[in-house]
């Protein structure tokens, strides 16, 4: 499997992305800057987190418009598969690959801390890995990770089995102290209708490593690496 | 342009006193331009030439063999083997942000970043010492919430991330917050840059931000006490443009890693100033400037100003003639502005051109060498009674004393603060904030980290600034030890109030011969610091605030300690004297409504023998728990290590003489917590023994309460209490 | 010639900012306030000096980019 | 009543924010932009009846919370 993550000016964790799949798939991902002219043959885009554009005017948004967007966009319809973390999920969701939109969190602060999370389907390749209802520890670190969408689309993911992953306390329990950005239906992580595209605020790729504290975001990264290979 | 006569007004404006005015017409030797003044004022500002601290400073020790670059540079740079160096540097930013808290506090942090990165180095670590006024002060909140925003909006930004520092609130900082930034990078130990220009007829490069009328007058504001009207100066606040700084990091370290760079300094505090007079005359060089085409981003901008503006995002170089053109592609690269504005000259002069004028002429030399240095009169503080603990009256109740200091305003939890920072990314944050020192990764060699952290008790200065100044010193190499790293070199932030009075200048004089003490015995040279003086308001001075930013070096991460308990059934054994010492203790503070006594002697032989003997512990993988004690004694350390573990202890006091709460309150120095498996704690202490330590058994882990002599508080009591402070205060905010 | 932009949150949209606000007035005792809306506020100076095609770049740009018209309304004001 | 304020940078500070949006419009191909500035737009719906005490609530508002004054302008326009 080839891999590439799109870097922006103001991306600030590619380098974390970049570690956890050099571990998944034994070697590294191709660094694409976003103003190379040509997207490489892979399969699987990473967008990864930080402030790209500083994240003026709305998060994600100025980034979204790039050409390199454009070809992501293409390329995920015909069926490769994309992964946008924190800002790339922001970014992605701009773009259209997903529905909604990432507010800015509820209590109008910047959270940096381990969050629980559930698997809320092991049905795509980016969470063959987990088991369904599983619980994780993944740090978030984001001001806008707020899911919003009308009720009609959160209606129609929840019936499209689309989220993958929600905040929650201990023993998967859904609760408004355990969701620390307001997100809407306690939403952290959702695919499109192919389920080729997730997007997602915690940083797995920051729970990859003992040190990290947790390891519980390995099987993402090798899941998807078993999967499209 | 029509220059106005130079008025003894327009002098004082400036900051000058006659004398420094009659200096200026000597060098000059004719009536300066206002640029030319201007130019003296920012350069002859306390905040650039250390006219007060100057001849304090030099006491302190800065060399080491490990020691590459002490202080004078941009930031300080020591050898952490391997080919590797770690670059580091604090500053303060106090009065900016008590003017606009979350601007005056991001550009402080971005200010820190580009001294670091000006070396050669990438970020790997900020660390934040913040003072605030009392928390039902009016304006308290605003500033807190105002400044941890502004670090963490511009830290979060540049994907550095933001892993410790400390927090104290006390009445003599309503008027004067201070905000203390530090960062820590790391370099190539062959890859360092310096800011001597060199090469008569090399180009002079401006890169980053355009230039506006940002904090004219900034450095002479940070020089100057604050009086009630001094809101009126508002409009001096920058802005900091934390994504241009990103693009400014990368595009630097990109033409680093070619060989481009003659010299490379920051536009700091007096920017174009100060950059281009600190390059030449560390050069022994003469400089032109043409100020015309400086990037600029208002119309109309005198020489004056674009000499004095502090607009952040700038940097200075000198480029190998050959490099231009891969210079200019890589800036293009990542958008910014780059821009020839001058050449080195044999002149020995600054010479600024604008409109086909010359608009000042100015030897470089004396500009630096002739700044005024004062001797200012100073008086020792008067010594403070020693308090015993017998005349302090004992609380019926040792655990409902610990509920309510654990969870007072200098000793609650710092959590609603770093939950707001970016800990994380860069993924090599072996120990969060919350710790006694953070733990960073180094990437490229396994195992390989450094600790970090930052220190001072104010009100230990305060009551004696040489023993202050010591343990703001021990406390940071002990905070380091704790964790199992080997302290290696400092960085100070000294705040103090208004150095023309004699017992500021005193405290000021006295810390740092505590300070330079402690640094010779513990072997932790100063690299590099800042000075920030009038911190005061209507003659009030703040606490001397000499803050500590210490970094130590970890061979093996993997036998780092933490301070949480791990499981039950360990021992928990106290290394260190414990004699009760009550004397400026958060205790006597927070259950009378005391700040009086001596505070806690520093015996630095002790500090050293202690803490060599708990690393090598640590080191040998004999000890994973470990606690230094600090703010609030012994029971306060130890509910520190249950909290963190969620994992509670059997405590008893043991028959010593002190009485229990001293015991227990008590600030003696020199002390660390440790929990080891019960079978190995007979071991340890004979260890201890031998070494000289002494050791005290004090308990043992388990059970989900602290149990003190058969009383009993449940953990989850303490944690609450613990946690509510901040997320309480400004929960109403 | 300028155009003024308000972009506003479409109704039925989730606006943490204004709510943020509002608690915030409440709590310094501004009791009259009912309810705050957050929108942004943008500037842009055109070379352009012909209003109708002004006029179409501006909406152009507005729905490009400046706004995220899955949540946000935007209305544009040419002035000379 | 309904309060819509504007708030802008004050002349001469950085706007970072503007910057950003105009270089992303040039490079979108909107080539008539020369400058882009951004502010904020709040809308406050108010209780009060009475127009003088209405204005007087919400320049305090703006003073105290709304607009960060030392950088930043702000200017209140009352509607029914
Ligand atoms: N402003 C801050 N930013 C980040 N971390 C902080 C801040 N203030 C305190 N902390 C963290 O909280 C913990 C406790 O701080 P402190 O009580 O000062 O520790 P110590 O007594 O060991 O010096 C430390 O890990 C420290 O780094
Ligand atoms: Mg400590």
């Amino acid at each position: 499997m080839k891999a590439a993550i799109v870097v922006f000016p103001g991306s600030n964790r590619e380098n974390d992305a970049k570690a956890a799949l050099t571990q998944a798939l034994g070697r590294e991902p191709i660094m694409v800057w976003h103003r190379d002219t040509s997207l490489p043959k892979v399969d699987l885009v990473l967008v990864p987190g930080g402030f790209s554009y500083g994240d003026y005017l709305r998060c994600g948004a100025i980034a979204a418009n790039s050409p390199v967007l454009r070809e992501v966009k293409a390329r995920s319809e015909q069926g490769m598969a994309v992964i946008g973390v924190c800002n790339g999920f922001q970014i992605i969701t701009e773009a259209g690959l997903l529905p909604g939109v990432l507010l800015r969190n509820a209590n109008l602060k910047f959270v940096c801390r381990n969050v629980g999370l559930r698997v809320e389907t092991s049905n795509s390749r980016f969470t063959s890995g987990y088991k369904k209802g599983q619980v994780l520890s993944i740090p978030v670190a984001h001001h806008d990770g707020n899911y919003f969408a009308d009720p009609k689309t959160l209606d129609e993911l929840e019936a499209e089995d689309r989220i993958a992953f929600r905040y929650c306390g201990p023993e998967g329990r859904l609760d408004a102290n355990y969701n620390p950005n307001g997100s809407t239906r306690h939403i952290a992580g959702i695919l499109n209708k192919k389920r080729n595209v997730l997007g997602l605020m915690p940083h797995p790729e920051n729970a990859i490593e003992p040190i990290h504290g947790s390891t519980d975001g390995k099987a993402l990264f090798h899941s998807l690496v078993e999967a499209v290979s | 342009m029509t220059a106005p006569k130079i008025t003894p007004e327009i002098v004082a404006e400036h900051g000058l006193s006659a004398d420094e005015y009659k200096l200026v017409l000597e060098i000059m030797g004719r009536e300066p331009s206002m640029t030319e003044l201007g130019i003296f004022s920012v350069m002859w500002s306390e905040h650039c030439s250390y006219k007060s601290s100057r001849v304090h400073l030099k006491k302190l020790p800065t060399k080491a063999p490990w020691v590459i670059q002490g202080p004078g540079e941009n930031a300080g740079v020591i050898d952490i083997g391997d080919g590797q160096a770690a670059i580091f540097k604090m500053e303060s930013h106090n009065h900016p942000s008590f003017i606009e808290p979350y601007q005056g506090a991001a550009t402080g942090v971005g200010g820190i970043m580009r001294d670091v990165f000006t070396m050669g180095a990438r970020p790997i670590a900020n660390l934040n010492a913040l003072r605030f006024g009392e928390p039902n002060d009016p304006k308290t909140r605003h500033l807190i919430s105002g400044v941890v925003a502004g670090i963490g909006g511009y830290g979060n930004c540049m994907g550095v991330p933001t892993v410790g520092g400390e927090v104290n609130f006390h009445a003599s900082y309503n008027g004067n917050i201070l905000v203390n930034a530090m960062t820590v990078g790391l370099a190539e130990t062959n890859k360092i840059f310096y800011s001597a220009a060199a090469g008569v007829g090399n180009p002079v490069i401006y890169v980053g931000a355009k230039t506006g009328r940002d904090g004219i007058h900034g450095a002479t504001m940070a020089s100057t006490e604050f009086t009630e009207d001094s809101e009126e100066k508002r409009p001096t606040v920058q802005v900091g443009d934390p994504f241009t700084e990103k693009l400014l990091l990368e595009a630097c370290l990109e033409l680093m890693a070619t060989d481009a760079i003659v010299a490379i300094q920051d536009m700091g505090a007096a920017g174009l100033t100060s950059s281009s007079v600190e390059m030449s005359s560390k050069g022994g060089l003469g400089i032109e400037l043409d100020l015309d085409k400086v990037p600029v981003r208002e119309t109309k901008m005198t020489a004056y100003e674009i000499m004095l503006s502090e607009s952040q995002e700038r940097m200075l170089m000198v480029l190998k003639p050959a490099a231009m053109e891969k210079a200019r592609a890589i800036f293009h690269k990542w958008e910014l502005d780059f821009a020839e504005i001058g050449v080195l000259t044999d002149t020995g002069h600054l010479v600024l051109k604008k409109d086909g004028q010359v608009q000042a002429d100015m030897p470089v030399a004396p500009l630096v060498d002739k700044a005024p240095v004062y001797e200012r009169p100073w008086i020792p503080t008067p010594a403070q009674p020693v308090i015993s603990a017998k005349d302090v009256p004992a609380p019926n109740d040792l655990l409902g004393a610990l509920k309510s200091l654990i969870g007072s305003p200098d000793l609650a939890s710092r959590r609603w603060v770093w939950e707001q920072y970016d800990h994380l990314v860069m993924g090599h944050t072996a120990q969060r904030p919350g710790g006694d020192a953070a733990v960073v990764r180094v990437p490229g060699v396994p195992g390989k980290a450094l600790a970090m952290s930052s220190d001072c008790t104010p009100r230990y200065v305060f009551a004696d600034p040489k023993q202050g100044g010591a343990q703001a010193v021990a406390e940071s190499w002990r905070n380091i030890t704790a964790v199992g790293a080997l302290p290696l070199a400092i960085t100070d932030n000294m705040n103090f109030g208004n150095p023309q009075r004699p017992e500021i200048m005193g405290q000021f004089a006295l810390s740092i011969e505590g300070m330079a003490d402690a640094c010779r015995t513990l072997d932790y040279p100063v690299i590099s610091g800042n000075v920030s003086l009038y911190n005061e308001t209507n003659g009030k001075g703040i606490l001397p605030t000499p803050t500590i930013g210490g970094v130590g070096l970890m061979k093996n991460v993997d036998r780092m300690a933490t301070v949480a308990f791990k499981t039950a059934g360990e021992t928990v054994l106290v290394l260190g004297e414990s004699k009760g010492w009550l004397g400026q203790s958060i205790f006597l503070r927070e259950t009378q409504g005391r700040e009086e006594g001596a505070p806690p002697p520093v015996d630095l032989a002790a500090e050293r023998r202690n803490g060599d003997f708990v690393r090598s512990l640590i080191v040998a993988g004999e000890v994973v728990t470990c606690h230094d004690v600090s703010d609030g004694g012994l029971l306060v350390a130890v509910a520190d290590m249950a909290l963190a573990g969620g994992v509670g202890v059997t405590l008893t006091t043991p028959q010593s003489g002190v009485p229990s709460h001293g015991y227990w309150f008590g600030e003696d120095q020199a002390r660390y917590v440790i929990a080891v498996p019960a079978a190995a704690a007979a071991g340890i202490e004979a260890k201890a023994k031998a070494a000289g330590v002494p050791v005290e058994r004090i308990g043992s882990t388990g059970g989900a309460d602290v149990v003190l002599d058969g009383r009993k508080m449940p953990i989850q009591d303490l944690k609450q209490s613990h946690e509510a402070f901040l997320p309480t205060l400004m929960g109403a905010a | 010639m300028k155009a003024r932009i308000h972009i506003t949150l479409k109704s039925g949209v989730l606006d943490p900012q204004g709510r943020a606000i509002a608690n915030a007035l409440h709590a310094l005792g501004f009791d009259s306030v009912d309810d705050v809306r957050q929108g942004k506020y943008i500037e842009v100076d055109l070379k352009e000096s012909d209003k109708t095609k002004a006029k179409a770049a501006v909406d152009q740009m507005c729905g490009k980019l400046l706004a995220n018209t899955v949540i946000e309304n935007y209305a544009i004001d040419l002035v000379d």
